[in-house]
């Protein structure tokens, strides 16, 4: 057990998945002697030379559309995408390639391959670099999204993703990435698909995953303080995603509240609190209640702060369930 | 606004600067200081055994797609040559990726056109294994594919393969942005690849002066790699081009941009009216030549080949055509169910109760039978 | 009052534009001379001339990328998208530009320009000719997203489309181009972000928008025949949603079933049925239920009967939702 | 597989071939049998103190963000010349497109300093009304608004004004799909616009071999309109070339690609270390080559300045960054609720519902006050 921030937890995991399979490739803008913006790939070039680790040109399209014609050619290519709101020139190449091929080639073509992407906002960036773009990949059929919240499943859920057979959108919660905590290399935390339960509690449930997980924390301690049990699912995966473990925490707590940084309006907390309604419907003490971006762009980052999921929102939400 | 149209006087269909050629329209041989090609009266006739089945098999599919046999069909009469040609200049472990009009070059890679037009009756997305022929599905969005082909070929290049891969794109897709990143990135690591661009003078509606007003192979060189015109209806100049561009891809030199300048005899697709912005003149002034006719005469002249021969060839076709029909006329459609199979590898919980809910909606026996 | 396809309604629509707007433009591939491969632009390069109704370089990205630069001069860009499936090339475009410009400028630049795309699947099509990508941009603030499904709205539609200061995606239900309605050219039915009741009922309603409307109505058709009594209604508008117009028909029924051609999954759906809960939680007899497209690529043709939301799926929603 | 980045020897900096160069080094004036350019001393002394100024200028902006005052600042250093040049180029009447890196042309369409730091205090990810300065927002998705300024171009060609379009790029945008699209549309359209390049070596950590194997204005020719390659760093070059282009555009003559070769002094922006990829010999060899030097060095070789103008220049800039600093100081952000003003221009049911949300949570004040 060692204690590590995630960015470097994600880079040992690379590191070790470059060891243990040749055909393990990273390419993208800035990862080679840079390592990076924010160094997740910082020594890679350096100890897997620079033909397993490529500068790409700047292109996105063209480094998700390379990464294809790679992983046709049974190699695993491990892309690095520099930051959320740059990852739309590929949109073409993800929902059009990556997401159909193995269907299209009736399961001869498999698309092993991952997309690193640093998502989300609160590190007071400029425009574009704070985007969640999660909802957009999730409703395409043939892709999978994960997110890690903590160093121990980013060092994990690297491996896992690398492992997996099918395309994995990777979403790195980049305000955590300078956040510590145990890695334990001995054994994998469990399946790349499974949600994690956080924290127990009784009355009620919160489900996020990446950046916003540590906000949903922190409201449980808080709520803790006025007399409310919150329970605390990370989902870990965004697709698929672990329906069973929401369902069980439902069951049991009646209420539910799903944060996440992306819009509400069309987002993937739709999603959990239309299938939650379904499968809970009599269960359900209150409607299951969203806390998200609102529906404008990414705002100028001096006031996301008042944009983004945080701790009296969660609480506003927790208070309205609360009347039902 | 809309000045485009006018010029490209280059592009005019005579022009012979830069333009390999080594059969001209009367079926006579020309030499290029270029490119030389030792043919065989065998390999020859080999070649137009391939047009001609590929032209007859293409006349069949139109027909089935007439017949409500086939959702659709993209015809490739007048390309025969640029794709036999090149096709045949691909060697089994070389790696090609199509666009959705390759019948010919799919003939080349030993894919039946019974596989080839699998997907044109919606049976499938795909058609037939990639891996088993080297031979990508087609991709249909336009251009996306360039850039995937790059991406093999540096696989290629990181396997230390002497093979190439060879990519198809049309005179429409040189507009798009894709093939504008497919060229910087094979540019950049000299990725052993080679762009087919079949310029067939048309893109649905819209002549090639509304994608560029200079002649397309020009385009390379900005990206510094080389481009070259063909003459994309003499298959003897579209197999030594493609040859020498494969083999320079092979031997670590780099990508090369092939420019066959064809021209597409029928409509974009089945669905298609070319009378709505084409005349009459300009494809019969095509007619005239005519990649099939023009090595007959060849055959012929040379005494290569003799009438017989040309029947037979034409027989022959014939019962290609009806393989086809046949196969086509009994090819059903996946199940229900199938849907479900592979749009994963792995597991997925949420394509399993999907598949549960389709089975509980319709039944098993339903779901389970061939559409 | 006259009847007409929906495909020709909506050329009629976009010339009396044309007509009242010199500084409406049409831009896109192959609807000049050829009138575009559903011909809905049929007729007007040749009333309009080349300057006006421009058949573009092929390139999605072009294509709404210069809409945005005609837009910032003043011009009133439509452009069309030839397919559903062949947007995704232009999606950085949407999602950084196009939706984007307004807040950026803090209102200086209007974006006031239509994106054209038929969409949906029915109609026996290959790969990448049946999408239903509305999702992605009802997710994305700063678009507005609607789709007629009569001749009548096709007419007046696309005109107040044309209108709006914002931009506007504009989703053709391409199976139902071929359709016949009255067109009443006198005035509009109604603002361009208004639901339509198409059929009142008691027991259930039925919201849906575009393609999936036809069936609804035949599904109440079927439903009246077992005693049922369903509420029909068309959204209209995907985004934004008049969420008032099916609060109160849930209020009335007790039961909502949406149905759209897209995936379910992170579907449109998710956020009708997450808002109507939070709404009408205590109306709601069951759970909102969705009927649409799988979790997986749009699947060849021969089967696309099978994966579209269908009279006996929705029937079948129905019968769940009688079970709550 | 990577074998770029070898070669590219004519991207040699001392490379004179097809390199437009009016003023040397050494600042000597030189003649170019293309671009002639007759400059008054009082023209010149105004580059110069325009180029002092952004260089001042940006000297505080870094430190501000250093002092953390702005999120975020991506300095023009060495390419003063480059910006000025053109920017100067420039008719009231033109519309330009800038980068994230252009505070110079935007000094030039009179945007203040200030107004440029906005966004990178991010009170705004604008800053200024772009039709006020004839000069759009920049873009920061590398290569996305060249697409954008071919469309206002089209829109300018179809007013008939008289007027152009300029859109700068980087080295390394010159990869981007949507580049390449934009100059199939200029070319297509003939559109008047000018594509500034400033080939500053960087792409961030990428050196331009990364993106091209030959000399990045040679792109231009494949697509059918003239590229030329400008000492980046002679301001009286860039001027005279900038307008050439722009004259050319206006004409109707269609579209240039400028390439202006320079170099980032600094670091890419205040988030990055150039000392993990560049050598120092590599800068110390371009501070040799300075902007502002060669022209200073010009000046008072002419006469046309002496020692005691050059210092009130410097006192001068010292003053105008004093009032940057003093306006990023006082400079606040949005209040909360203003995030719901300008999503839509016409009102929409969710925005104004979630506006009421927060004034709910957070109460109307606070929701109203700036941050
Ligand atoms: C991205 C994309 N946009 C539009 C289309 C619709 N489309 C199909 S074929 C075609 C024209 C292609 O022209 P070209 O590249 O010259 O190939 P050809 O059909 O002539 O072989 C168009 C616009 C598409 N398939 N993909
Ligand atoms: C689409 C996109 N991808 C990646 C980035 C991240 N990024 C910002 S600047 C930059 C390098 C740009 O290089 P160049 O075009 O040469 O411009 P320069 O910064 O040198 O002025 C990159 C990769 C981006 N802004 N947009
Ligand atoms: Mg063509
Ligand atoms: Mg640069």
């Amino acid at each position: 057990m060692t204690e590590r921030t995630l960015a470097k937890a994600i880079n040992e995991g690379l590191r070790k998945s470059m060891e243990d399979n040749p055909k393990v490739l990273l390419l993208g803008e800035d990862i080679g002697k840079l390592g990076g913006v924010f160094r997740v790939t910082d020594g890679l070039q350096k100890d897997f030379g620079e033909l397993r680790v490529i500068d790409s040109p700047l292109g996105e399209a063209g480094i998700v559309g390379a990464s294809v014609g790679l992983a046709m050619r049974g190699y695993r290519p491990i892309s690095e995408i520099q930051f959320d709101g740059f990852v739309y020139p590929a949109f073409d190449q993800l929902v059009s390639q990556v997401a159909k091929q193995h269907a299209r080639s009736e399961g001869a073509i498999t698309m092993t391959l991952v997309v690193r992407i640093p998502f989300g906002g609160g590190i007071g960036a400029v425009e574009h670099h704070s985007e969640s773009p999660e909802a957009y990949f999730a409703h395409t059929a043939g892709l999978r999204v994960v997110s890690p919240s903590t160093p121990n499943d980013g060092y994990w859920m690297i491996r896992q993703a690398i492992e997996c057979a099918d395309p994995v959108i990777f979403l790195e919660p980049k305000c955590r990435y300078w956040e510590k905590g145990e890695v334990d290399e001995t054994a994998p935390p469990s399946s790349l698909f499974s949600a994690a339960v956080r924290r127990t509690g009784t009355d009620a449930t919160l489900v996020s995953y990446g950046p916003s997980v540590k906000t949903c924390l922190a409201a449980a301690t808080a709520a803790e303080g006025e007399g409310r049990s919150l329970e605390v699912i990370d989902l870990r995966s965004i697709s698929p995603l672990d329906v069973a473990t929401v369902v069980a925490s439902v069951e049991k707590t009646g209420r539910l509240i799903v944060a996440h940084e992306a819009p509400v309006f069309g987002g993937i907390g739709a999603e959990i609190a239309a299938r939650l309604t379904e499968r809970c419907f009599y269960s359900l003490s209150a409607p299951p209640l969203r806390v998200g971006g609102y529906h404008t762009p990414y705002p100028p980052s001096r006031v996301e702060e008042d944009y983004l999921p945080n701790v009296d929102r969660l609480l506003d939400a927790l208070d309205r369930a609360f009347e039902f | 606004m809309v000045r485009a149209g006018r010029g490209t006087r280059e592009d005019a269909p005579d022009a012979q600067v830069d333009f390999v050629q080594l059969l001209s329209p009367t079926g006579e041989r020309v030499e290029h200081k270029d490119y030389a090609l030792e043919i065989s009266a065998d390999e020859a006739k080999g070649l137009y055994r391939d047009m001609v089945h590929v032209r007859r098999v293409d006349v069949e599919a139109t027909s089935l797609q007439r017949q409500g046999q086939l959702a659709l069909w993209a015809p490739l009469r007048g390309q025969e040559a640029a794709q036999i040609g090149a096709g045949r200049a691909l060697e089994p472990d070389d790696f090609s990726f199509p666009g959705y009009r390759e019948h010919g070059i799919a003939w080349c890679r030993g894919i039946s056109p019974a596989q080839s037009a699998r997907s044109f009756r919606q049976v499938t997305n795909g058609g037939w294994d990639p891996y088993e022929f080297n031979h990508a599905e087609p991709s249909i969005v336009i251009g996306n594919n360039a850039i995937n082909a790059v991406g093999y070929a540096m696989g290629v290049q990181h396997d230390g393969a002497e093979s190439a891969v060879m990519v198809c794109i049309g005179d429409g897709a040189m507009s798009q942005g894709d093939i504008a990143e497919s060229f910087v990135w094979a540019a950049v690591f000299q990725a052993p690849v080679v762009f087919l661009l079949q310029n067939n003078h048309w893109a649905i509606s819209e002549p090639t002066e509304r994608q560029s007003r200079i002649p397309l192979y020009k385009r390379a060189d900005g990206f510094g790699f080389p481009g070259v015109r063909v003459d994309g209806n003499d298959v003897f100049a579209m197999l030594a081009v493609t040859r020498a561009a494969l083999a320079r891809a092979r031997e670590g030199s780099g990508p090369t941009l092939i420019e066959a300048f064809t021209y597409r005899m029928g409509a974009h697709t089945t669905s298609d009216d070319p009378t709505r912005y084409r005349i009459l003149a300009e494809v019969e002034e095509w007619e005239r030549k005519d990649p099939i006719d023009r090595l007959r005469t060849y055959l012929l002249a040379t005494k290569a080949a003799d009438q017989a021969w040309v029947e037979s060839i034409d027989a022959e076709a014939d019962v290609a055509a009806r393989e086809l029909r046949d196969a086509v006329l009994s090819m059903f459609g996946p199940s229900p169910i199938s849907i479900f199979d592979h749009v994963y590898q792995e597991p997925h919980p949420l394509v399993d109760e999907e598949r549960a809910e389709m089975v509980a909606l319709i039944g098993a026996e339903e779901a389970g039978s061939l559409k």
